[in-house]
């Protein structure tokens, strides 16, 4: 049975930097990064072209990196059973600007539009860029890290687990400690000898 | 254990523990049982003794005759002929007595629907669907319908902003008219009939015109854009579909010579034969037609609730809604005793109804026509506006013109050499039967030469994968 | 008409047919005035009912309440907004000249007519009504049938004309 | 003489009979004919991508539930799987066997409702519905009977699931399986020639396999595009490689075919949950992972065949418990992305057709 592939960023790279030289500009072996201007060109070369044949953006999301939002598109090829990962990544966070994948893939409608909401990026080209899911006028986009940053800089995300120390890994959830009640007690921190009863609800 | 697992919700085991009628019954204590028999019996012999006296003819016109009411009815009004009041006072109460008497009569008939109607349309609905039905309030949830109509009256009376107050409000009463006044010409027992009018098939066309606007005001008084494309489709479902009624019941008129639906329905126990089987396809064309003008599936457009939430009573709380959902009821046992009076006999039934009372009979064919709309409900999806159109204005109407004119034919054969016996009865029934089915075969082909009406052929079945090139190979 | 029903009935349509006849003119809405418009339309088949003229008063119901009612709702609906007020016009002193003209000449017939009795006997008017359309009648009857036809073939060919120009659209219908 | 009409703005939603939920389309209509289409979504918006950035991967399986909450299985099972692949988690071969088995059972329960709910759009009063909850109500004490819920099932696990099955529930689905091909026989006989229902869906809501693929469209709406695609078998997670089952494509794309395309699915789960039956193996049924999984930096994009199409999980780990970045490509809400283009000049019965046949939950629409 045929199983999908991953095409390495390297080998698409290659291929893409011979046709259009100086578009790509990293390569690792998972995906390949483009220019935020040069994006409906390199959608459209894939689409277009007889070895990747990229004929659906499979998903289209974003990451914040802190200083630039990274668009990743994850591009597949149906006859030819592969996948391949393009991204860009815009010029700082505001404004955060790409070109709009609309005109290559209808299926970037939807997808720009909750980009556009959740992230903040801003896809030129896009025919109707609206918020989707929250409402006009809602104060910035949630999904960013540094929405509701708080005094002291503390951001979204888990700094670390809240009894959890570093060095030595926690107990393995395993039947026996469930069985037993033995509650996931932390190994070596003291100070804060509590159990943690929040989480043996979590069983398994 | 296992039996418990299996049917894990109180639903399905309320479901897998359900015994049957009988079973329950059985299951009575002795006493109960012993009293029922007796009761049987009882009943049994009474029956007896009715046949006998029946037969006798001890009972044709006494006032207690209750196999038609009428006869009561005429008794009372030669009591009080010959009483000595003063003449004036005696006509008048001759006049009120009977008029008021039958005007309960079918008030109480619409009236008692109304309670009962709900109850039963429910739980044979919920037959259809393997569920349970209403079976909480009261033994076997018979008053669910009160239960409602008391909660809906409690409901806060909701005017939409910018409604037309004065035209909101009349709407749900209004919409009950027709559904009352059409009893008045329907023969339930050879003289048992509120108003057996000359005209009373025009005068069914006539009321049942009226229908419309008060549809048409709760629509537009709504101030509501699905209470307005409710009352739209409606109107003109309504104009669409009154023609194949009009059409189909002036075949009626045509083979029976009358307007008078008592002659048309003695015409029927004379010949010992239904309209139905005569003109099938008027018989159906009046069926389908009414499910249009009374808003029922599968022409229930007018309140599609997928697409339109509730149509012209969208807008409508409490008892206002409540209104409009029972006239729908009351609007289909309606259509069904015009349905059994047209095509159905009537209350005759091949000589039955000497035995059983007439409106017994009629009753009996009301139910059966009730359940028939019920089953359809409970089965067929809905068509959509324009098909619906294009069914009454493409093909109802001109095959059943032609049909009506096939008809005239034969009723003036039958008429001209007077030989309505048996043989020619058959003969007409075959023929209609034959041109009916042949007609709607050949008008058909006609209308879909260009739509490919065979079952579609089943999905493709594959394991190999991929993209356009793939869809290409396998199409093929 | 000497049964005390007929004349209370009577009493009761004539008094609805000319209260509603009244509020039509009255009533600022104009489709206030349609509702009342048919409240006279149907008292005034009452009235027909209690001269025993059935077929008149169910052709009056059928026609004028079923019918043409529908038909002057459609055309309220069909304009906009702005014209649903029945308020002031211009035509008054014309429409008050018309119906004053109007109401003499009825009135001159009504007086000048030689009424026969009312009817002693109640036979059934469909029959008569039948026999004379298809008989002594036959002529006009048949020349309405055709105007009607004509009218309704005018009435498609006027929707036809109207939406040529955009049948790719309704093609698919 | 021309008539002229004037356009008005129809509201249907977020409460209304056939948006499945709190899902709102506002339509500019010209009489009967939608001349303008315009989806509003996010009033079930919990903003799950955010929160998730905040708990472990394990914490967030409940998420994948109230996404999708009417296929919560195949939703637990994606994240699991995404997670199993960025951690590199071995799953025992009893725990693959029951994931194919319950995610199966969870597609055939999503069909039947799909369908059901199609058909009631269609105008059959409830009837088709309700007969297709019978399947769905015994699946459902299937799932009840093994993890306790019925809906939000919280059941795969990273590393397995969360319980081996009880003692009584093999003979249950045993008898499940045996009856259910009759009962979809059932509904073919019912629906499949019923000449109402054509009427209603040949021909409408056409989308051709060019458009389909496009617009991102996956799952049953592109196969009933007639693209053969499925992602059990083109790329096979879990351990569909070694079943026998085909894949079910339609031919012209319009409402029927996505409607056929689901019900002859329900023949093929059926088939699948019988080979996993006959070749489950004993043993663990998951593996023993920490309580803060703590997956290498990198990337993943995961995705599996849901009931409504590829859901796939964008997950970012910086090292950390928790995802830096939690992403879920929602099916449902990318198979609208043709909705605005369907809904245009349609009639509004046949809109609301469509729009049940694309088969939503705005769960998952939202997140």
């Amino acid at each position: 049975m045929r199983t999908s592939t991953q095409l390495s960023g390297i080998t698409v790279g290659e291929v893409l930097g011979k046709s259009l030289p100086g578009i790509v500009t990293a390569v690792t072996d998972e995906w390949i990064e483009v220019g935020p201007d040069r994006v409906i060109e390199t959608l459209q070369w894939l689409l277009n072209s007889d070895e990747f044949d990229a004929i659906q953006l499979s998903n289209l999301t974003a990451v914040d990196r802190h200083t630039h939002i990274e668009v990743v598109y994850h591009l597949q090829s149906l006859d030819l059973n592969h996948q391949l990962v393009v991204k860009t990544r815009t010029h700082g966070m505001d404004p955060a600007v790409v070109q709009s994948a609309y005109s290559v893939y209808k299926g970037a409608l939807l997808q720009e539009r909750e980009v556009y909401d959740l992230m903040g990026v801003r896809f030129e080209g896009h025919p109707d860029l609206r918020r989707l899911f929250l409402w006009d006028g809602f104060p910035g986009h949630p999904l960013r890290k540094d929405f509701l940053g708080m005094p002291g800089r503390i951001t979204s995300g888990l700094e670390g687990f809240p009894f959890e120390d570093k060095d030595k890994p926690i107990r393995p959830i395993n039947q026996e400690n469930v069985e037993a009640g033995v509650a996931y007690v932390v190994t070596g921190e003291t100070d804060e000898s509590k159990t943690g009863t929040d989480l043996s609800e979590d069983r398994g | 254990m296992s039996e418990n697992t299996r049917s894990a919700t109180p639903m399905s085991r309320q479901i897998a523990e359900h015994h049957s009628l009988l079973d329950r019954t059985l299951a009575l204590p002795r006493p109960i049982l012993v009293m029922l028999s007796v009761l049987l019996v009882g009943f049994a012999m009474s029956q007896i003794a009715i046949g006998y006296l029946v037969i006798s003819g001890q009972l044709d016109g006494k006032w207690y005759d209750i196999r038609d009411l009428g006869n009561a009815m005429i008794s009372l009004d030669g009591v009080i002929q010959n009483s000595e009041m003063d003449s004036r006072i005696a006509s008048t109460l001759a006049y009120l007595i009977p008029t008021l008497a039958g005007a309960t009569g079918i008030v109480s008939i619409v009236g008692g629907w109304l309670l009962i109607g709900p109850w039963v349309e429910r739980r044979l609905i919920a037959k259809f669907q393997i569920r349970q039905g209403p079976n909480r309030t009261g033994p076997f949830g018979l008053l669910q319908t009160l239960a409602d109509a008391l909660k809906l009256m409690q409901k806060e009376i909701i005017i939409p902003s910018g409604a037309d107050r004065f035209l909101y409000f009349v709407p749900p009463v209004a919409v009950f008219i027709p559904a009352i006044l059409g009893w008045a010409p329907i023969p339930w027992s050879p003289k048992m009939s509120y108003a057996d009018l000359d005209v009373g098939v025009l005068f069914v066309i006539a009321i049942s015109s009226l229908g419309v606007l008060a549809v048409f005001m709760a629509g537009w008084a709504s101030n509501n854009h699905y209470s307005l494309l409710g009352a739209m489709r409606t109107i003109a479902m309504m104009i669409s579909y009154e023609i194949p009624i009009s059409v189909s019941l002036l075949a009626v008129v045509l083979l029976t010579g009358s307007t008078k639906l008592s002659e048309i329905v003695l015409w029927q126990s004379e010949h010992g034969v239904w309209l139905v089987m005569l003109i099938p396809f008027a018989a159906l064309a009046f069926l389908f037609a009414s499910t249009a003008e009374i808003n029922r599936t599968p022409n229930d457009i007018g309140e599609a609730e997928s697409e339109i939430v509730a149509g012209f009573y969208t807008e409508y709380s409490g008892m206002k809604a409540g209104l409009f959902m029972g006239v729908e009821l009351a609007n289909a046992i309606l259509v069904g005793a015009l349905m059994s009076t047209f095509f159905l006999g009537g209350y005759t039934m091949f000589g039955l109804e000497t035995w059983i009372p007439g409106y017994l009979i009629l009753a009996t064919k009301i139910g059966l026509v009730y359940f028939l709309f019920v089953w359809i409900r409970a089965t067929l999806p809905r068509f959509r506006l324009d098909q619906l159109m294009g069914f009454a204005w493409k093909f109802l109407i001109p095959v059943s013109i032609a049909l009506m004119f096939l008809t005239a034919i034969e009723s003036s054969i039958l008429v001209r050499w007077d030989v309505p016996n048996f043989l020619s009865l058959g003969l007409i029934g075959l023929v209609n039967i034959t041109s009916a089915a042949g007609l709607t075969f050949v008008w058909l082909r006609v209308l879909f030469r260009d739509t490919d009406l065979s079952t579609p052929p089943a999905p493709i079945l594959t394991r190999e994968m991929g993209g356009l090139q793939a869809a290409k190979v396998l199409r093929g | 008409m000497d049964s005390p029903g007929i004349v209370i009935g009577f009493y009761m349509m004539a008094g609805l047919a000319l209260g509603s006849g009244t509020l039509v003119f009255l009533a600022r809405n104009l489709l206030h005035a349609l509702a009342f418009l048919v409240i006279s339309f149907l008292s005034m088949a009452g009235l027909f009912l209690t001269l025993s003229a059935d077929f008149i008063a169910m052709a009056q119901i059928l026609i004028y309440a079923g019918s043409i009612s529908v038909l002057m709702v459609f055309a309220v609906m069909l304009t906009p907004l702005a014209s649903r007020d029945n308020g002031n016009t211009i035509y008054v002193l014309p429409g008050l000249l018309a119906a004053g003209g109007i109401a003499t000449f009825v009135g001159f017939l009504a007086l000048d007519t030689s009424w026969s009795g009312p009817a002693t006997d109640f036979t059934t008017t469909i029959d008569l009504i039948g026999n004379l359309l298809l008989g002594k009648y036959v002529l006009a009857f048949e020349i309405a049938s055709v105007l009607l036809l004509f009218a309704l073939i005018g009435a498609i060919m006027l929707v036809q004309t109207s939406s040529s120009d955009q049948e790719e659209g309704e093609a698919d219908d | 003489m021309t008539t002229s009409t004037e356009p008005y703005i129809l509201n249907i939603g977020p409460q209304h009979p056939s948006t499945h939920g709190v899902f709102r389309l506002r339509v500019v209509m010209d009489g009967e004919k939608i001349k303008d289409l315009d989806m509003i979504v996010g009033y079930l918006h919990r903003s799950m991508e955010k929160l998730a950035e905040e708990r472990t991967f394990t914490q967030n399986i409940p998420f994948t539930d109230r996404a999708d909450y009417l296929a919560a299985m195949t939703g637990n099972l994606g994240l699991a799987i995404a997670v199993e692949r960025l951690a590199g988690v071995e799953v025992p071969e009893r725990a693959e066997y029951l994931r194919v088995i319950f995610s199966e059972l969870q597609r055939i329960a999503s069909h039947a409702m799909a369908n059901g709910t199609l058909i009631s759009d269609a105008g059959a009063w409830q009837t088709p519905l309700l007969y297709m909850f019978r399947e769905r109500e015994k699946i459902l004490d299937l799932f009840e009977m093994t993890c306790g819920a019925r809906l939000t099932t919280n059941y795969m696990r990273i590393g397995g699931v969360a319980f081996d099955p009880p003692v009584e529930f093999w003979p249950a689905l045993q008898e499940l399986v045996d009856e259910l091909p009759d009962r979809i026989d059932e509904y073919h006989e019912l629906l499949v020639s019923n000449e109402v229902f054509l009427a209603r869906t040949r021909g409408v809501g056409v989308i051709s396999p060019e458009d389909a693929i496009n617009a991102s469209l996956t799952g049953p709406a592109l196969r009933g595009s007639g693209i053969p695609w499925d992602l059990r078998k083109a790329d096979p997670y879990s351990v569909y490689d070694r079943m026998e089952f085909d894949v079910v494509v339609g031919r012209s794309g319009d409402v029927y075919d996505r409607f056929m395309v689901r019900m002859s699915e329900l023949y093929q789960s059926v088939k699948i949950i019988k080979q996993a039956m006959s070749q489950i193996p004993a043993g663990a049924h998951k593996t023993d992972i920490p309580l803060a999984l703590r997956p290498d930096e990198g990337e993943i994009y995961s995705r599996i065949e849901s009931p409504r199409g590829e859901i796939g999980f964008f997950l970012v780990s910086d090292g950390g418990p928790s995802p830096y970045r939690f992403h879920i490509r929602a099916p449902s809400l990318i198979n609208l992305s043709l909705l605005h283009e369907l809904g245009r000049d349609a009639a509004l019965s046949d809109a609301i057709v469509t729009l049940g046949s694309l088969d939503i939950v705005v769960g998952e629409i939202d997140r």
